[in-house]
């Protein structure tokens, strides 16, 4: 087999490349030439591809994202975009990384693979940064729930999230599912991970220190994952190899755990002074980027690489997307040490290569040299693209289709069955289908998970010091007007974690849109960075990084754009956190913090009940979210309150239904004004409370000093959902019309 | 009433962590002869006669395999006396 | 639960050490030493390369994935350096406990009847579970009979299956530890969530008292009783003597 | 080198809800010819030459299967041309 070398491409400067093939554009092949001053050998053109694809390179985002960039200075930001995963101090010493990754595509075509080998991709960028992985979340999105695709993708998605997750030992505290038309072919499978270490350990993805040696650990490197390399290797040298390699790869999750515990090791006895897992691209995204963000260069030397399949070419080692592998960069006198660290944990581990300051990296195969770059052009000057953008013209009908023109219900019969209707949707039912097969347990930190509005993780047993993690995006309100779509995201994932009485620090994103070549969706991404960087920037809160996932479209039928964020809170003592259930004491009083309005453009109502999308979102007022956060925090240090709950997708009915099923204690409700309005708008900046009459009435002064309206509702208890003007609903009516919906529509799990 | 049965195994350049499982084990376990092992599926089929072995190849090929990652066999066993397994060479038919 | 508690922070019970197996991909092993700890006693950790039982009092073989539980739950690990010193030590009449994973390694291994398979509905599922207690064993001294206990279950393999002669011959024996009550988790056979073998000193359980030990992180304090039970048996028969 | 393959089923009295998961999933899809279907594991083992027969045979009856609720066969493959399954009729031990 010939083997296309430096040298032979300085000699054959004709010699044709299928660079269109590998998804490179015309002018990106030709800047390739014209950094390289001759043309690339077809490992370089390898390297470069997936480097420059707009997964790797963010090429249609990053003009964007500098927004992130360009918010004011957060002191508890550690680390900021840019590396594997943002850092946060959150007191005390300890330092928490957390990110989101999307596995939309893969999930799709092989649901349970691609979802868990989603898992074991951002545990590893956690991994990455020192910290130990402590849990995970995962929103999910899919088609219609009763379509037939759906039923092929969403259990395998949800059996691959747990498989891996639950078989690495990290506790799924929360996350979301949700249902529309849009995601039919799309699903949106992100998977977010959060892992906690103390200042001193954090580590960066850097190969310092010319003479340091370069070692691959973790699983061997196979023939899989690998989208262009195959053309390139068959069609162009070597025709006789299988031109489609598969894209899809089978996760070892207990390959990943030793790999975790083994990095734990090796880090606590410091022995690597960089790292970087394998991801997207990878060794050719590993080596260019550690080289080129620490002394300059390094060489490879390929054959040192542990192959699967010995019949690897050297394009498809270096466009490898095999799992459960990391690089660290070793000091010399360092390296024994490590390998008998991997040698305990039974990872296989290779030195491939070494730092230098040559500013080049070069790679050597069977003798031959077939890469010289600068690896920092490979790895951070790809080519940045404006794209052009523009409002889609549907948009303002869409916005002028006003719900007010929809039928609503008017007898308290009518109002009933409205409520139970739209708590058997799926959006809205009980989601213990999906969350009983995720661990939530292990590792004995769990504080809160699935049902609550946040994940709460105790961080340390002797303090009590914890966090607070939710995820929250909504699709609809983003069609109706990205911007606001993309502030009620972070505002509802703020409130979530607020209700748990933490105060909200940070936040990430995992942005999922269509094609960027689309100027509407385009605009529809501009727009939303815009609303998330306005929103942090009135909220105080830094972005911490963050992931862009784009093409999930089908022809030229665009998702919704859905941007999902999640927050991070932190909690000084984790004992004192607040729970959404009524009924852990008795004599409880109700009561709503927040006002509400008639909201019901992109809720849940119109599109349950009427199939209906058009008006405007809820409207967003970030001061009010603060507010509300500052009297929760209060409230739950003080001790004011037995529960509290958001109010969200689907409005009180929703937040009432779960607050009464949760212990199975009923309440007695009586709204201000038109009950219709009180139960189904979906007005942001509210929240659900309970306490005795003590602890309302302190909260009630509270409220008066903050600002935030605060209006009495009733009281807990009984066995049935009694709110004024409404058919009293028994609780085991409304409890089977919550708890039936999902296993009606995946198989029941209750054994035979 | 005829046994069909079909094997899927991962696809030869797809990892297999189970068959890696059990080889560290073997190998822990001292079996030095054992080189090398996949771990697959097998499902054995009772089919009513005739059998549609059309069909039975799209059954294989949608719900027991994955194309993507997995290669199947189909054998369609001719039918024999209850309960024996049949001895004869399976006509094999391969995806 | 209604079984007294012994003190923890006895010196008595702080003596009594009890060894907690880590396998590669065991998962729970640390919120065993955590619970022991919690009942007064000292967690000890044990490595599965090594044929060192550092002279513990007793074992827990925690749960998790150990090997990827690629083959079979538990399968792998049966055979690893560590498991020929518990039975050894099991033999000798050194109390093991077995939790989910664990147990299905006391089952691989032939120290407890039957076998645990896939769930009869085909998936992980993680619910808190009512458990009746139903043997006294050196693991449950602490509880009254028949006592009704909440501790979460967590298990894709958690399917306890046997032969009608097994199954028969450990219900007549008294070695059904534990039952599920109000409703069935994974489809095991007559709700058994959990079996001993005939001295009460060997026992496998599928739910996970480990993970009931804190008001804060569990769904009750329940499980604590597990790890007190053993702590004061091993302390009246004077701790040290064991392995 | 000889390829083994080791073919592990649940023994007939116990439950398989894999293979019934499956029929349900035929029967909902119409296909009506299949009346029972049970999952086994298939372990294809690469030995080296000379295969020691007894050995394979341990190794399935003590780590492959569990024969407190397991069932298995060993088929020895006779050395075949490299990459190609062999088409001739296994040399069949039965456990
Ligand atoms: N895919 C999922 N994985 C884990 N937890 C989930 C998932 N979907 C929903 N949940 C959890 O179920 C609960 C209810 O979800 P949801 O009603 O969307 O919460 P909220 O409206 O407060 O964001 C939350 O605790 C959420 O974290
Ligand atoms: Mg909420």
């Amino acid at each position: 087999m010939k083997i296309d070398t430096v040298q032979a491409a300085a000699q054959t400067p004709n010699h044709e490349q299928p660079y269109a093939a590998l998804g490179l554009a015309s002018g990106e092949y030709h800047c390739i030439r014209d950094i390289l001053g001759r043309r690339p050998t077809s490992a370089e053109l390898a390297m470069y591809s997936v480097m420059w694809s707009e997964h790797c390179s963010y090429k249609s985002s990053k003009v964007h994202l500098r927004q992130f960039g360009d918010l004011p200075n957060s002191e508890r930001l550690m680390v900021g975009i840019g590396e594997n995963a943002g850092v946060v101090d959150i007191g005390d010493g300890y330092a928490v990384t957390f990110k989101a990754e999307s596995h939309n595509h893969p999930s799709y075509v092989e649901p349970y693979q691609g979802a868990a080998t989603g898992v074991g991709g951002i545990v590893r960028d956690i991994l990455t940064m020192g910290a130990r992985p402590i849990a995970v979340m995962d929103p999910l999105r899919f088609g219609p729930a009763d379509a037939a695709d759906t039923a092929r993708v969403l259990p395998g998605v949800v059996a691959g999230v747990g498989g891996y997750g639950n078989c690495l030992g990290l506790p799924n505290i929360g996350g979301e599912l949700a249902f529309d038309d849009c995601y039919a072919g799309n699903p949106l499978v992100n998977v977010l991970c959060v892992g906690v270490m103390r200042h001193e350990d954090i580590k960066l993805a850097r190969a310092p220190g010319p003479g340091n040696a370069v070692i691959i650990f973790g699983s061997r490197t196979g023939p899989d994952g690998i989208g262009g390399a195959s053309i390139l290797a068959s069609e162009s040298f070597d025709d006789a190899k299988p031109t489609k390699r598969p894209s899809v790869q089978v996760g070892d999750p207990f390959t990943e755990k030793l790999l975790i515990e083994c990095c734990l090791e090796i880090f606590a006895a410091d022995l690597v002074v960089g790292i970087q897992d394998f991801g997207a691209a990878g060794l050719s995204c590993a080596t260019t980027e550690l080289a080129s963000a620490g002394a300059g260069g390094m060489h490879v030397v390929l054959d040192e690489v542990p192959l699967r399949d010995q019949t690897m070419t050297c394009e498809e080692i270096l466009m490898s997307e095999s799992q459960e592998r990391m690089c660290a960069i070793v000091e010399p006198d360092k390296v024994d040490a490590f390998l008998a660290i991997c040698t305990k944990w039974e990872v296989l581990a290779a030195v491939i290569g070494t730092v230098n300051d040559s500013g080049r990296l070069t790679v050597e195969w069977r003798g031959e040299q077939i890469v010289d770059v600068p690896p920092r052009t490979v790895a951070h000057d790809g080519p940045v693209y404006e794209r052009p953008l523009a409002r889609p013209l549907d948009q303002d009908d869409l916005q002028a289709d006003d719900p007010d023109r929809l039928a609503r219900p008017e007898s308290a019969d009518e109002l009933r069955d409205t409520l139970l209707r739209m708590m058997s949707h799926p959006n809205l039912a009980d989601k213990s289908w999906v969350t009983e097969q995720y661990d939530s347990y292990v590792r004995g930190n769990t504080v809160l998970s699935q049902p609550e509005d946040a994940g709460v993780l105790r961080i340390d047993e002797q303090s009590h010091r914890g966090i607070a993690l939710s995820t929250d995006g909504n699709g609809r309100y983003g069609r109706l007007d990205p911007y606001a779509g993309a502030q009620l995201a972070v505002a509802e994932a703020y409130r979530n974690v607020a209700v748990t009485g933490a105060t909200p620090i940070a936040i990430t994103d995992c942005l999922n849109f269509g094609s960027p070549e689309e100027p509407g969706v385009m605009w529809q991404f501009s727009q939303a960075i815009h609303g998330i960087a306005d929103a942090c920037r009135e909220l105080g809160l830094p972005v911490t990084g963050g992931n862009v996932s784009f093409y999930n479209q089908t022809g030229d039928v665009a998702i919704h754009p859905t941007p999902v964020i999640g927050v991070l809170g932190v909690l000084d003592d984790v004992r004192l956190r607040l729970r959404h259930g009524f009924g852990r004491v008795p004599g409880e009083e109700i009561a709503l913090l927040g006002e509400t309005r008639a909201e019901f453009g992109g809720s849940q109502w119109a599109g349950i009940v009427h199939g209906h999308l058009g008006g405007l979102p809820p409207s967003v007022d970030l001061a009010a979210e603060a507010r509300l956060a500052t009297v929760l925090r209060r409230a739950a240090e003080q001790g004011w309150l037995t529960a509290a709950h958001d109010v969200s997708d689907g409005g009180l009915a929703a937040t009432l239904t779960e607050s009464v099923l949760c212990y199975g204690v009923g309440a007695e409700i009586s709204l201000d004004g038109d009950p219709f309005v009180g139960l189904f708008s979906e007005s942001a900046g509210r929240a659900l409370v309970a306490g005795t009459a003590a602890g309302l009435a302190a909260l009630e002064v509270a409220c008066a000093e903050v600002g935030v309206p605060m209006t009495r509702l009733g009281r807990a208890g009984g066995d049935e959902l009694a709110i004024d003007g409404v058919t009293p609903i028994p609780l085991v009516d409304l409890r089977t019309a919550w708890t039936d919906a999902l296993p009606r529509l995946f198989g029941a799990v209750t054994p035979p | 009433m005829t046994r069909v049965v079909v094997e899927v195994m991962l696809k030869p350049e797809i990892s297999d962590p189970q068959g890696q499982a059990v080889l560290g084990a073997l190998t822990r376990l001292g079996h030095r002869g054992v080189q090398g092992v996949r771990q697959g599926k097998r499902f054995e089929l009772e089919v009513s006669d005739p059998v549609d072995e059309l069909a039975i190849q799209q059954i294989a090929d949608t719900l027991l395999a994955n194309p993507v990652i997995e290669d199947f066999t189909v054998q369609v066993h001719p039918p024999a006396p209850a309960n024996a397994r049949s001895p004869l060479p399976p006509d094999r038919l391969t995806s | 639960m209604t079984a007294a508690v012994p003190r923890p922070g006895s010196d008595d019970l702080a003596q009594v050490r009890v060894g907690i197996v880590t396998f590669p991909g065991s998962l729970d092993d640390g919120d065993a030493a955590r619970a022991v700890r919690l009942a007064g006693g000292s967690p000890v950790a044990l490595w599965h390369g090594t044929h060192d039982l550092d002279s513990v009092d007793a074992v827990i073989l925690p749960g998790g994935f150990s090997y990827g539980d690629y083959l079979r739950a538990g399968a792998i690990a049966s055979f690893s350096p560590i498991m020929r010193e518990v039975i050894d030590a099991a033999k000798r009449g050194v109390p093991v406990l077995g939790i989910c994973n664990g147990f299905q390694v006391l089952c691989e291994s032939g120290l407890l009847p039957g076998a645990l398979t896939r769930n009869a509905h085909l998936h992980f599922r993680n619910r808190d579970q009512r458990l009746r207690i139903a043997a006294r064993t050196a693991w449950t001294g602490d509880f009254a009979e028949g006592v009704e206990i909440v501790v979460p279950v967590k298990n894709g393999e958690g399917r306890y299956v046997g032969t009608v002669e097994t199954l028969d011959a450990v219900e007549a024996e008294g070695r059904v530890l534990a039952r599920y009550v109000g409703g069935n988790p994974n489809g095991s056979a007559r709700d058994i969530a959990g079996v001993t073998d005939p001295t009460g000193r060997i026992v496998g359980l599928m739910p996970h008292p480990e993970h009931a030990v804190e008001e804060l992180t569990g769904p009750s304090t329940d499980g604590l009783g597990f790890f007190t039970s053993i702590l004061v048996s091993i302390s009246r028969a004077g701790a040290g003597t064991a392995a």
